[in-house]
């Protein structure tokens, strides 16, 4: 896609920015994450139906965050996920460039947080038919039946943690799993240990997810874990009225309150 | 629209106009009223006195019959049967031990299921909300609204108005264009439960509150209970003896005064059942008679 | 057989509920052997891990007890906790977990005969529906692994 | 390995009679890192202290349990024994194995078990226990009392005589309070204002005192010696500097037929009026609701009148940040509003009157200047009828209290009335005559023998009005229940006191717990009675339970003490059960990512934001930091944080943990 490579070039050459993170041909079936830093490498991006990671996962990395200012590719998702990252400080406004590339495959750079704010405005950011559907298939067994179907695919689990890596919004420096004073997850994979992980995961991100979805993609066991958290994001809209990633100045739902919240099991 | 009734013994008996008159209102504003088939005894004022149980497994099987007939929601123009069936409705919705004992008792089944209407109820869900329309002649008299005892007490199970001057009878004349005056007797006792017995204190205990109704210039009692009409109407007799002076003040029933005001003729609301003749002189309707309203203090909390 | 005596784990507040199971104490009000406290400073406090973890030692049920909104120590503590359960409770639900042998409640520290009252409730509560079997099954699966590191 | 010492206490039999303790202390014994394990009848004792303080030098212990009643009972009583024996109080805690366990359970092996499940998981957890020391604040030697009522003057008075500073809020525009509306007061009979204007009048001119009235609470933040209140200043339309409160203004005011609520709505005040004519601060305030200008857009007579033209108009309402110490609480009470008592006719008959607006009629600076004379049409009452428990102690109406005064006040008034109608027949329909005090009962006997007080034991079951005349039917429960019947000129419902309006909602801001009846909470009914579970919020007066004068004095000058003993040092020591963000070598510096969804759960706002810099002065890293003299230690931060970073002394995440595991780990 010329016109990306060409925006690309000139975004580095200009020195607008110092990195641009793209999409690459990747060696499985989805592309691959580039950094392009170097004018020639900008040949090396592509953008095409295969490219579908979430970028914003580089944003806050250490390593990423070192290279100076950035320029990301970026769809609906990416951009929530910045939005929120941003709420939570992980990067200031004028430090990421967003390369927004519209389904005609324009693309619309979106410099401030405004801009983002406005253009996800107008964008359904609801959870798309064939998602809800499985949720709901799920929400509709019995409580035993969740839990057979769950401790099947957390049974696959061997805690690589790349639901983990790929997830934008997993940044700690020190994730929970690892702290051992206490131990609050054993270290080895083991059904126990593989479903506190995915119930802890899943509750760091109620309130925060945006549902961009790779963390199911990146697994190599292909366990959904994206379903986790599809039926938290329903939850919360619905008692909350949140959403999130919408606003660089939200506060997450699990930091904040309201006096009538409504609730019906606490006695 | 259909619902449940229960005549009780006093709707079968001894008050046939307040039965005509509910049922040609109720007629009028499209409601059904069915009779809740092989119906008995309520238990009023003897059976809770004596034996726990049977007062109230006599309602028990008066709620459990209406429920079977799909009736969930009934309308009990009597008092004291509206007293004694709520009552059993709360006691046995608190319990669900004693529910049990009750239905092997009676035989039957009961899921706590109808709804209990006493006639001011009936009226202001069904009547009242379209009574002004069909309203063809104002009933256009001061009346004395008497609710009697059982009517509104105990207030923590019946929730309904307020023990201590209550409003909605009062709400129901000004509605069909009356003037309900305010007065000090509502809730006193008549002596029904005497009734027999000690006829003589009927006569007092009926005649003071009469005395206050005749002072504060009545022209009627309205009364929503059949003990209540019996004694004021009946013992007329005793009570101007105790009065020492010659009432002619007609009681009449909330009903009636319904029917009279959308058009019933005084025969289809049963006045030629009445002891003392019901003779009500017509008035000129000055306006402020009908926009006339009741004197509220709600209290702010009512517990 | 004796019958099932369920394990319950009560995590409550210092301030209201704490308070109010020390009254039912000093009430002499009599109640189930089975629930053990864990004192918090509030319900604020109460760690999501802690309730899975419970679980995993082998609890049949949980208790987790505060201030009646407004009436934290802590002002808000308690309503933070509020949307924390109403969170967790719809995701462990999702994920098969029993969510009725969890009970969660506002007992102040004027209500000591309250407090009997929830202890009682769900101790019977979760012997109805017996051993947490299924999550037991789980948590050895732990030690399981345990013992292969130590071979 | 650690040396836990474990003490089972017996109390007496509290324990022992329901939990096998030697059994408990044996079993103890054998888990590891457990040094020593017995058990004795009296813990708390001295020999029981004693016991512990020795332990500690001889097996020289890392830790101590002390298995016996409720940590909120004892826990400082034993921290201090270990401290004295040479122990950090920090590495000693209670297991609660008498509240929540021998006496709530029977005796059987189930209860001994639970025991020792208890006692071992606090053994477990005081492994853990690190050694704290307590935090030291600096103290604001400044007190703030909220209301200027009789008790709120005693508080200020006593405060400032001690020679502290003292910032009291009122919020009407005299201080004065309820006290200042009545006439006399029992049991000396001497006049309420008599004895309380120069008290006012005091609080003025106090140097120490500042004075805000027609003020209320907006906000509360930071906690015990250093408190900022927000404080609105109502715009009184007027410049109290250039006001030399003549008066001329409230007489040229020409809106005057506004019901005034210092005479209960049995006097008229215009717009722009001082309540009293011995109000402090004595100088007028507009009612904006009633004034012609503000309503109406024009008249301005108050401004042309003003010689001093201190008629201010557009004067804003003003919000000032006031610093204190401590704040004293003394926001009084009211009583039922008339619409409670229907079957009275209260607010129907203009001749059902409450308490206090007997008290105005009675009063020689009242709307009818001493005489007493009925509402409706003026004349003096023949026969008056007062009706005690009106509310109160009926549960049907929802105060199952007793409001304490009504019993005196209802005497008071029946002599009152007797002293000064001689012909007249004061009734009193009573259920218990409650009149426990100094004076009080010969007080009562006075009313009932000299002033030949009809009192009947009964209730009021109606009052209505026939031919001029209230008939007030009641039961007469010494005559075997006859039925009473009387024609009353007059009658004077003795209104149950209830809390002020707009109590719940201060409670609310000042972090203070009230009760169901949204009286405000005393720390403990018997040996706190002043203190709230607030630290550094004092109560006193009847914001707190219906009281009289004598007792809210009381009650003011012990909360005084309080505050006083505060002030006495220039710092105090706070617990030091904080949360703290942890710290790592570089280049991590902590394991805090800095994403401050802990700043927005803190009810303190004790999370800041601390750069960690580079030599260069480069900021590498934003940390989040809790300050410890505003963090009070609710955890809500701890639990919320994703990376564990922040952590809670005294409930660390690896004391719980553990807890959680041997409770269930038996």
């Amino acid at each position: 896609m010329n016109e990306l490579i060409a925006k690309a070039k000139y975004l580095l050459s200009s020195k607008t920015v110092d990195v641009v993170i793209g999409y690459g041909k990747g060696s499985g079936k989805y592309a691959r994450a580039e950094f392009i830093r170097k004018l020639d490498d900008a040949d090396k991006m592509i953008y095409n139906e295969t490219c579908i990671q979430n970028l914003a996962t580089y944003v806050q990395k250490h390593e990423v965050k070192h290279l100076g200012k950035i320029a990301i590719v970026a769809n609906n998702y990416t951009l929530r996920s910045l939005l929120v990252l941003a709420s939570e400080f992980q990067f200031t406004e004028g430090q990421v460039l967003a390369l927004y590339i519209t389904p005609e495959n324009k693309i619309v750079e979106m410099p401030d947080f405004k801009s983002i704010e406005d253009h996800l405005a107008t964008v359904d950011t609801g959870l798309k038919p064939d998602e809800k559907e499985i949720v709901d298939r799920i929400e509709k067994m019995t409580v035993a039946e969740r839990w057979d179907f769950w401790q099947k695919e957390f049974a696959k689990c061997f805690k690589c943690f790349a639901c983990r890596s790929s997830c934008p919004l997993c940044y700690c420096t020190k994730c929970m799993t690892e702290s051992n004073q206490p131990q609050w997850i054993p270290v080895a994979a083991s059904d126990l240990g593989n479903m506190e992980w995915h119930i802890m995961r899943a509750m760091h991100l109620a309130g925060r997810c945006v549902n961009c979805g790779d963390c199911a993609r990146a697994c190599p066991m292909d366990i959904p874990l994206n379903l986790l958290t599809y039926n938290l994001i329903e939850g919360i809209e619905k008692d909350f009225g949140a959403k999130a990633g919408m606003k660089a100045t939200d506060i997450s739902t699990l930091s904040t309150f309201k006096p009538d919240d409504k609730e019906n099991f606490i006695k | 629209m259909k619902l449940g009734f229960y005549p009780g013994c006093s709707l079968k008996g001894g008050s046939p106009e307040y039965r005509i008159s509910t049922f040609n209102v109720a007629e009028k504003f499209g409601v059904e009223l069915v009779e809740i088939p092989d119906w008995n005894c309520c238990g009023a004022t003897a059976a809770h006195n004596m034996d726990k149980e049977l007062s109230l497994s006599l309602p028990g099987r008066i709620l459990a019959l209406a429920e079977a007939a799909g009736l969930n929601e009934i309308v009990v123009p009597c008092a004291a049967c509206y007293s004694r069936l709520t009552v059993t409705n709360h006691e046995l919705a608190e319990d669900t031990q004693l529910r049990e004992n009750i239905s092997t008792i009676i035989g039957m089944k009961y899921e706590g299921n109808v709804k209990i209407l006493n006639i001011i109820q009936f009226l202001d869900k069904y009547v009242l909300p379209h009574v002004e329309e069909k309203v063809v002649k104002k009933f256009n008299h001061d009346v004395a609204c008497y609710y009697g005892c059982l009517l509104v007490r105990p207030h923590n199970i019946l929730k309904f108005d307020r023990e201590e001057n209550p409003q909605t009878m009062d709400n129901v004349i000004t509605k069909i264009g009356g003037n309900p005056i305010d007065w000090a007797f509502k809730t006193e006792c008549c002596g029904a439960g005497l009734s027999v017995s000690r006829t003589d204190l009927v006569g007092k205990l009926s005649g003071k509150l009469m005395i206050d109704a005749l002072d504060r210039g009545a022209e009627a009692i309205i009364v929503a209970c059949p003990m209540c009409h019996s004694n004021l109407d009946m013992r007329r007799s005793a009570i101007n003896k105790y009065m020492n002076r010659e009432s002619e003040i007609p009681v009449i029933y909330i009903t009636q005064a319904v029917g009279l005001a959308i058009g019933l003729s005084e025969k289809e609301v049963g006045f030629q059942y009445h002891m003392v003749k019901v003779k009500l002189k017509e008035k000129p309707i000055t306006e402020n008679l009908v926009v006339k309203k009741v004197v509220q203090t709600e209290p702010t909390e009512e517990k | 057989m004796a019958e099932f005596e369920p394990k319950i784990v009560a995590f409550v507040c210092n301030w209201c509920t704490y308070a109010g199971a020390d009254l039912t104490g000093t009430s002499r009000i009599k109640y189930a052997a089975n629930v053990k406290i864990i004192r918090f400073p509030c319900t604020g406090r109460i760690d999501f891990m802690l309730l899975l973890k419970a679980f995993a030692n082998g609890a049949d049920g949980i208790i987790v007890s505060g201030c009646h909104p407004n009436d934290c120590h802590y002002t808000y503590g308690n309503f933070h906790a509020r949307r924390r359960w109403m969170i967790f409770r719809k995701l462990i639900d999702f994920a098969g977990i029993d969510i009725n042998r969890i009970s969660f409640n506002w007992v102040s520290a004027a209500e000591g005969a309250r407090w009997a009252e929830v202890v009682n409730t769900t101790v019977e509560t979760v012997r109805k529906l017996g051993p947490y079997e299924n999550y037991k099954q789980v948590a050895l699966s732990i030690y399981d692994q345990e013992d292969k590191t130590h071979e | 390995m650690s040396k836990i010492g474990v003490f089972v206490c017996h109390c007496g039999e509290n324990i022992s009679a329901t939990v096998d303790c030697e059994k408990v202390a044996e079993t103890i014994s054998k888990l590891p890192g457990v040094a020593l394990s017995m058990d004795y009848k009296y813990m708390c004792s001295d020999p029981g202290q004693t016991i512990i303080k020795e332990a500690i030098k001889e097996h020289n212990l890392d830790g101590v349990v002390v298995a016996a009643c409720s940590p909120r009972m004892h826990e400082p009583t034993f921290r201090k024994a270990c401290a004295e024996g040479g122990l950090n109080q920090y590495l000693c805690e209670m297991a609660n194995i008498r509240e929540h366990c021998s006496w709530v359970h029977p005796r059987e092996n189930s209860t001994t078990e639970k025991a020792i499940d208890i006692v071992r998981t606090m053994v477990e957890k005081v492994k853990r226990n690190a050694p704290l020391e307590s935090i030291k604040v600096p103290v604001t030697k400044k007190a703030m009392v909220i209301g200027g009522g009789v008790a709120g003057i005693q508080a200020a008075l006593d405060i400032a005589n001690a020679g502290h500073k003292v910032v009291m809020i009122e919020r009407d525009p005299s201080i004065g309070g309820h006290m200042s509306q009545l006439s006399e007061t029992f049991p000396t009979l001497d006049c309420s204002q008599c004895i309380l204007t120069p008290r006012m009048v005091e609080v003025a001119q106090h140097p120490n005192i500042t004075l805000i009235s027609y003020a209320e609470v907006e906000s509360l933040e930071g906690f015990i010696g250093n408190f900022k209140v927000k404080v609105r200043k109502k715009s009184k339309s007027l410049d109290e500097k250039l006001c030399t409160g003549c008066g001329l203004c409230t007489t040229k005011c020409p809106n005057k037929k506004i019901p005034n609520e210092f005479e209960r709505g049995l006097g008229f005040r215009p717009a722009i009026y001082v309540p009293f004519p011995q109000a402090v601060p004595n100088k007028p305030v507009i009612d904006k609701k009633n004034c012609t200008y503000y309503t109406k857009g024009k008249c301005r007579i108050c401004e042309k009148v003003c010689p001093t033209g201190a008629i201010r108009f557009d004067q804003p309402d003003e919000i000032v940040d006031i610093e204190v110490g401590a704040i004293v609480l003394c926001t009084g009470f009211d009583v039922k509003k008339p619409d409670f008592f229907p079957e009275y006719g209260y607010g129907k008959y203009k001749d059902v009157i409450d308490g206090l607006q007997f008290e105005r009629l009675a009063s020689a600076s009242g709307p009818t200047q001493g005489v007493i004379r009925r509402p409706s049409d003026g004349e003096i009452p023949k026969k008056v009828v007062f009706i005690a428990c009106a509310g109160s102690r009926d549960p049907a109406k929802g105060i199952e209290y007793c409001s304490k005064i009504c019993c005196m006040y209802t005497a008071k008034h029946a002599m009152l009335y007797k002293h000064k109608v001689h012909e007249g027949t004061p009734y009193v329909f009573y259920m218990d005559i409650r009149a426990g005090g100094k004076m009080y009962e010969e007080f009562v006997r006075r009313a009932i023998v000299e002033d030949e007080t009809q009192y009947i034991r009964g209730r009021v079951s109606t009052v209505y009005e026939k031919n001029g005349k209230l008939i007030v039917k009641g039961v007469d429960t010494l005559m075997n229940g006859r039925l009473v019947e009387i024609e009353a000129d007059l009658v004077v419902l003795a209104t149950a006191g209830v809390a002020n309006d707009g109590a719940e909602d201060l409670a609310q801001k000042l972090h203070v717990s009230y009760d169901s009846y949204k009286f405000f909470a005393e720390a403990h009914p018997k040996l706190k009675p002043v203190e709230t579970n607030t630290a550094g919020i004092f109560l006193a007066g009847a914001c707190q339970a219906p009281k009289d004068i004598p007792e809210s004095v009381a009650a003011a000058s012990g909360a005084a003490v309080k505050v006083c003993g505060l002030f006495a040092n220039n710092e105090l020591t706070r617990e030091p059960l904080i949360a703290i963000v942890n710290r790592e070598a570089p280049p991590l510096y902590s394991n805090c990512v800095g994403c401050f969804m802990c700043q927005t759960v803190c009810p303190y706002q004790a999370i800041e934001r601390e750069e960690v810099k580079d030599r260069s002065g480069k900021v590498i890293k934003t940390l989040a930091y809790i300050n410890p003299g505003l963090c009070q230690g609710c955890g809500t931060c701890v639990a919320l944080c994703r990376s564990k970073s922040i952590d809670l002394l005294g409930y660390t995440n690896d004391q719980v943990y553990t807890e959680v595991m041997a409770l269930l780990n038996d």
